[in-house]
């Protein structure tokens, strides 16, 4: 059937709604934790206190990146396996991916006013990221200019495996071209070159917006399932006002045949 | 405990402030969201759709 | 009036729902700005000295590229053969589908100005320079642009050749845009001048459009 | 009421489709215009509503409105039906009676008489070849013409369809109103038939 | 040869058209699709060809060429008639008749079938619309596929058009090929009907 | 094989017949060459630096414009159906017509680029490596346009949402053109290495293109 496949989705429905609790509880302590340490984190000799910026941008930054992945798995489930989970999992990634992509894009841009003089440059890291938040952007507006949930997500889900070139680009702009932006040191071969008292609170918060992420990222598919619901039980409606209709539809001259069928 | 951050004090704070108004604004509309489709939901049923009730249903609402 | 105002709302109403108009000629704005820094290279100076320009490029080919299908929609579909037999004046109603495109497709560029000077390093006495002579040119650029669209009706063809036989009308718009934001920038003429000329563009086109369109439609019924 | 044509010709692409028409049609009074594929039947539907300009010729209509133009009397139904693919059914129909100065229209009702109400919510991209057909014909309700030309109205409705339409056909008729149609199929009212371009 | 459907579901737009149809043509045979509109005629032939996915149920076709899908083997003519305007009429045919692989096709003879060589150079935008529709069934000509699926084929056809096409159809009958049609008007031709939706 | 080629003639038959490729498309390479002085004022200097930027930014929106109705058309008239039921492969066919419209629209670009590199200011050298990256990275966008042109058939939406969705793929194709492009100008840089990524961009999209623009045709049916 079409009316999207209730089985699974409702067993969805009956999990997340026991485990949305947990998880957005571990989110919030973690948060605390994360936020208390990045608050109590030394400066750094070079860059100051501006470099509390780096405990929101980098987790926004890799999110970026991270939800972008999701979606282009969610894809391939829409694509090959049909799967009736895959594009709601997907439709309701690409709002919180976008946010994370503002993010780190306006926290990138507030550092490297202090760090580079300015808000902007046109370097490779800095536009791949901004292109990505372009494609999120234009996957929203297809994904709204759609009305047909089903369409719309096979034609997101070309796209979205289309645009994940951009993750390579993104991840290695730095080592490619010479650019502002500095190169990996936390996760690249060979070990961490950051210090332990910037890297414990990062990969803290790290986790934290990962664990915002998933409780978001669940919490809006339910949305999104009780949205086709809602979707699928107005067309019943109009289908079944229809079946009361036949018959009533020509006032003159209905046949016998017609008068049958109501 | 007061911190002192620096001349750039006002770009951390932003920094923050955007990260919490942003996630805020997410579980908002998300919230927002659930209410409304739940309602529209009990609605829906009130008025006599089911998920499995098809056609036999007769009356036009 | 009334026919006029759901004229208006319909067109708009179809510009919001499929996102046909507004939001996307926003983001093609947005990626034309966007893909000129990658053309001219990064030089944050150069760039903020062509931003104006930049600006004004952008928002002229989004407006215009949206504009093509103003009347070929309605004349593939018939509506525009009822149009022109109705009560309404074609000139009205010429004017309304202007407007209507102008609100749906034109004012969100305004509205997206401030957010582009950011990323090509404007200030904000330039920033508002620019959506100032946005505001005032942009009717120019569809009550212009409409003329193209009526004549590719007429000539059964669309997009492109609209756009080359329009581009020609509205290049005045751009160099007075241009030009009044630049004096507001930078001098040394005064901002005034050319801001006023590019008001008076905007209302000639705001008569001579209409009329154009309406013309052009009529004499090439089909 | 009286419409009337006089030594019409049409000239489209250069060439001649007809020349030397001459027709009438009063009130109450239906006309089918016959004749074979490419005889002009569209064409002369078209110089009625104004949409081309007769080669030669004159077109009337006496004792109609002398304050408006002919076409601005007409219901004009063409091959292409004028909806919004993007806009619902009950919105596509709203606007062309708020359009054409229908001020009382409801447009319920109006679907309703086509057999759309259920459908009001749709977006018209949806609907199905007769389904559109029925739409368009929703319009000829929402303002009174005298005049209604149609063009192969009864084009993919069903036989319930061409019962409705006939029947609103009669009521236009018996209301004073004349109609011009260009068919190929019966229209299922009494009609005097105009044949263009010789026997088929 | 023969073409069957078992419990043939369709769902358009996530509403459900028909259900659990059984179908069955063989060769030689003509059937007629009838319904109300909306019913899902014209989605039922899409599924045959290919255009559509059915939401359950299989459709088969048995006897034909193994190495070939069940839609490589159809000619579909739709509403929409696969014209461009800009071509001439002979272009327009010829570009078919290459594309589609009928390499020995005489593009003059299947206008002449078809009444159009007269019009063979004017650009197709100035057909009218009847003569539109006889240039897509000279489309039907121009290749040999056993199964046809028509749309509504004599739509906008004049009484001399329509006896041509059954004659067309009738040949096709004669060398084995078959027939499905959707319509509201008599096929003219011998065929069994398939009502989908209950009595209209 | 036949199959392919009909398809091809057919598509720049027409593209050449009503304007809607070739001619149309140069014009508005033009115009917009002929805007960018307007925009960016009269300093020769500055617009020779400045010409393959242009130049690149040009033929990149005269492309994509002609690209969104390349599947559209068909759509429209039914022609696609057709296409997709066929012996061809859609593949097959979704790469021709990609080649007939580079043929037909993005060749004769490259031909009026020494010529537009007259206006700008370019001497034969420049010009030369502007048209030779052209030669090499229009098949890119061309092909990757393409993918955008199939899901605006999927969507039932034309013109700027594809043009939305495609710009963002096409920014590498125009760094690199330029890159290279101003290499051969100035230097430091070495041509060779920007200029053969063009080249791995354009054979990338080659075969990605068809079979995505294939993939979202044959999901999108209806
Ligand atoms: C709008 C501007 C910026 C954007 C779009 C941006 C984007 C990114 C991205 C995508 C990452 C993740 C890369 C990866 O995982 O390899 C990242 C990481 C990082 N960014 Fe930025 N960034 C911006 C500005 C800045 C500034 C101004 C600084 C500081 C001077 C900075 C410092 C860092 C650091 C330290 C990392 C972590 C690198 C690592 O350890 O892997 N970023 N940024
Ligand atoms: N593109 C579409 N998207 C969604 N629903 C559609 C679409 N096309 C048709 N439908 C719906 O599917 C149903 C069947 O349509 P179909 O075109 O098959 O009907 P039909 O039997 O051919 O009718 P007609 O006699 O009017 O041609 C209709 O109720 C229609 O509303
Ligand atoms: N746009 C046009 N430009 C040039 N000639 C045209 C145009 N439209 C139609 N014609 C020509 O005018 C003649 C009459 O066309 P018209 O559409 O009026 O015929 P019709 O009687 O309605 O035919 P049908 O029964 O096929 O609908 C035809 O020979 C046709 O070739
Ligand atoms: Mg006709
Ligand atoms: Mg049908």
């Amino acid at each position: 059937m079409t009316l999207i496949d209730l089985a699974n989705p409702t067993r969805f429905l009956a999990l997340t709604a026991r485990l949305l609790p947990w998880l957005a509880a571990a989110t919030i302590i973690l948060l605390a934790i994360g936020l208390y340490q990045s608050a109590t984190a030394p400066d750094d000799y070079q860059q100051g206190a501006t470099v509390k910026i780096m405990f929101i941008h980098v987790p926004n930054a890799w999110l970026s990146m991270f939800v972008w992945g999701v979606m282009s798995i969610a894809s391939l489930g829409t694509l090959v396996w049909r799967h009736p989970l895959a594009d709601v999992a997907a439709k309701a990634a690409a709002p919180i991916g976008a946010s994370f992509t503002f993010l780190a894009l306006l926290t990138g841009s507030l550092w490297g006013r202090p760090m580079w003089g300015t808000y902007w440059e046109w370097d490779a890291r800095l536009t791949s990221v901004l292109i990505l938040f372009l494609m999120y952007l234009g996957l929203m507006a297809l994904w709204r200019a759609v009305d047909e949930p089903s369409r719309a997500a096979r034609a997101a889900a070309v796209l979205t495996l289309v645009g994940a070139i951009n993750l390579p680009i993104i991840k290695f702009s730095v080592d490619w071209w010479n650019t502002l932006h500095q190169p990996a040191s936390v996760m690249r071969m060979g070990g961490s070159s950051l210090d332990r008292s910037f890297l414990i609170p990062l990969l803290v918060m790290a986790v934290a917006f990962t664990l915002l992420f998933v409780t978001l990222h669940l919490a809006a598919m339910r949305n999104e399932i009780l949205r086709r619901r809602v979707r699928s039980l107005q067309m019943m409606q109009a289908s079944r006002v229809a079946f009361a209709e036949v018959g009533t539809g020509s006032r003159e001259g209905s046949t016998s045949k017609e008068a049958g069928a109501a | 405990m007061i911190m002192s951050l620096g001349p750039y004090a006002s770009f951390i704070v932003t920094s923050y402030a955007a990260a919490a108004l942003v996630v805020v604004i997410l579980i908002g509309w998300i919230v927002l969201d659930h209410r409304s489709q739940t309602q529209r939901l009990r609605e829906l049923e009130r008025s006599g759709v089911t998920r499995r009730s098809g056609r036999s249903a007769t009356d036009r609402p | 009036m009334t026919a006029l105002t759901a004229l208006i709302r319909r067109d708009i109403r179809i510009a919001l729902r499929v996102g046909g108009g507004a939001l996307i000629g926003v983001l093609f704005f947005l990626t034309v700005v966007v893909l000129m820094p990658f053309a001219v290279g990064p030089d944050l100076a150069l760039l903020s000295r062509l931003g104006p320009a930049i600006l004004w490029l952008g928002a002229l080919l989004a407006s215009l590229l949206t504009l093509d299908r103003l009347f070929m929609a309605d004349h593939e579909d018939g509506s525009l053969d009822l149009i022109t037999m109705s009560r309404t004046p074609l000139e009205l109603a010429c004017a309304s589908k202007a407007l209507a495109h102008w609100l749906a497709a034109g004012l969100p560029l305004i509205v997206a100005t401030p957010v582009l000077g950011l990323l090509l390093n404007l200030d904000m006495v330039a920033t508002g320079a620019v959506a100032l002579t946005l505001l005032a040119g942009t009717p120019a650029l569809t009550f212009t642009g409409m003329i193209g669209a009526a004549l590719a009706v007429t000539l059964h063809r669309g997009g492109l050749l609209m756009a080359v036989l329009v581009l020609p009308l509205s290049i005045p718009v751009l160099i007075f845009g241009v030009a009044a934001s630049q004096a507001a920038i930078v001098g040394p003429m005064t901002f005034g001048a050319p801001f006023s000329i590019l008001c008076a563009l905007s209302l000639v086109s705001l008569v001579i459009g209409p009329f154009a369109a309406a013309a052009s439609l009529k004499h090439g019924l089909d | 009421m009286q419409l009337s044509g006089r030594g019409v010709s049409c000239v489209r692409g250069e060439r001649e489709v007809f020349s030397g028409l001459d027709f009438e049609a009063g009130s109450g009074e239906a006309v089918a215009v016959v004749g074979r594929n490419g005889s002009g039947k569209t064409s002369l539907l078209r110089l009625i509503a104004g949409l081309l300009i007769p080669a030669g010729g004159t077109i009337a209509l006496d004792g109609g409105d002398a304050e408006l133009t002919l076409p601005e009397q007409c219901h004009y139904l063409g091959h292409r039906d004028a909806l919004k693919p993007a806009l619902s059914v009950a919105e596509n129909l709203t606007f062309w009676a708020d359009f054409l100065g229908g001020e009382r229209f409801d447009t319920g009702k109006g679907l309703a008489t086509v057999g759309l109400d259920h459908a009001a919510d749709l977006p018209a991209a949806f609907l199905s070849a007769g389904q559109r057909r029925r739409l368009s014909l929703a319009r000829l309700l929402t303002v009174r013409r005298p005049v209604w030309l149609l063009d192969e109205p009864t084009t993919a409705l069903d036989v319930a369809g061409q019962d409705m339409f006939s029947g609103l056909m009669r009521g236009h008729l018996a209301r004073g109103g004349l109609i011009v149609a260009a068919t190929h199929a019966p229209l299922g009212i009494d009609s005097r038939e105009l044949r263009i371009g010789g026997a088929a």
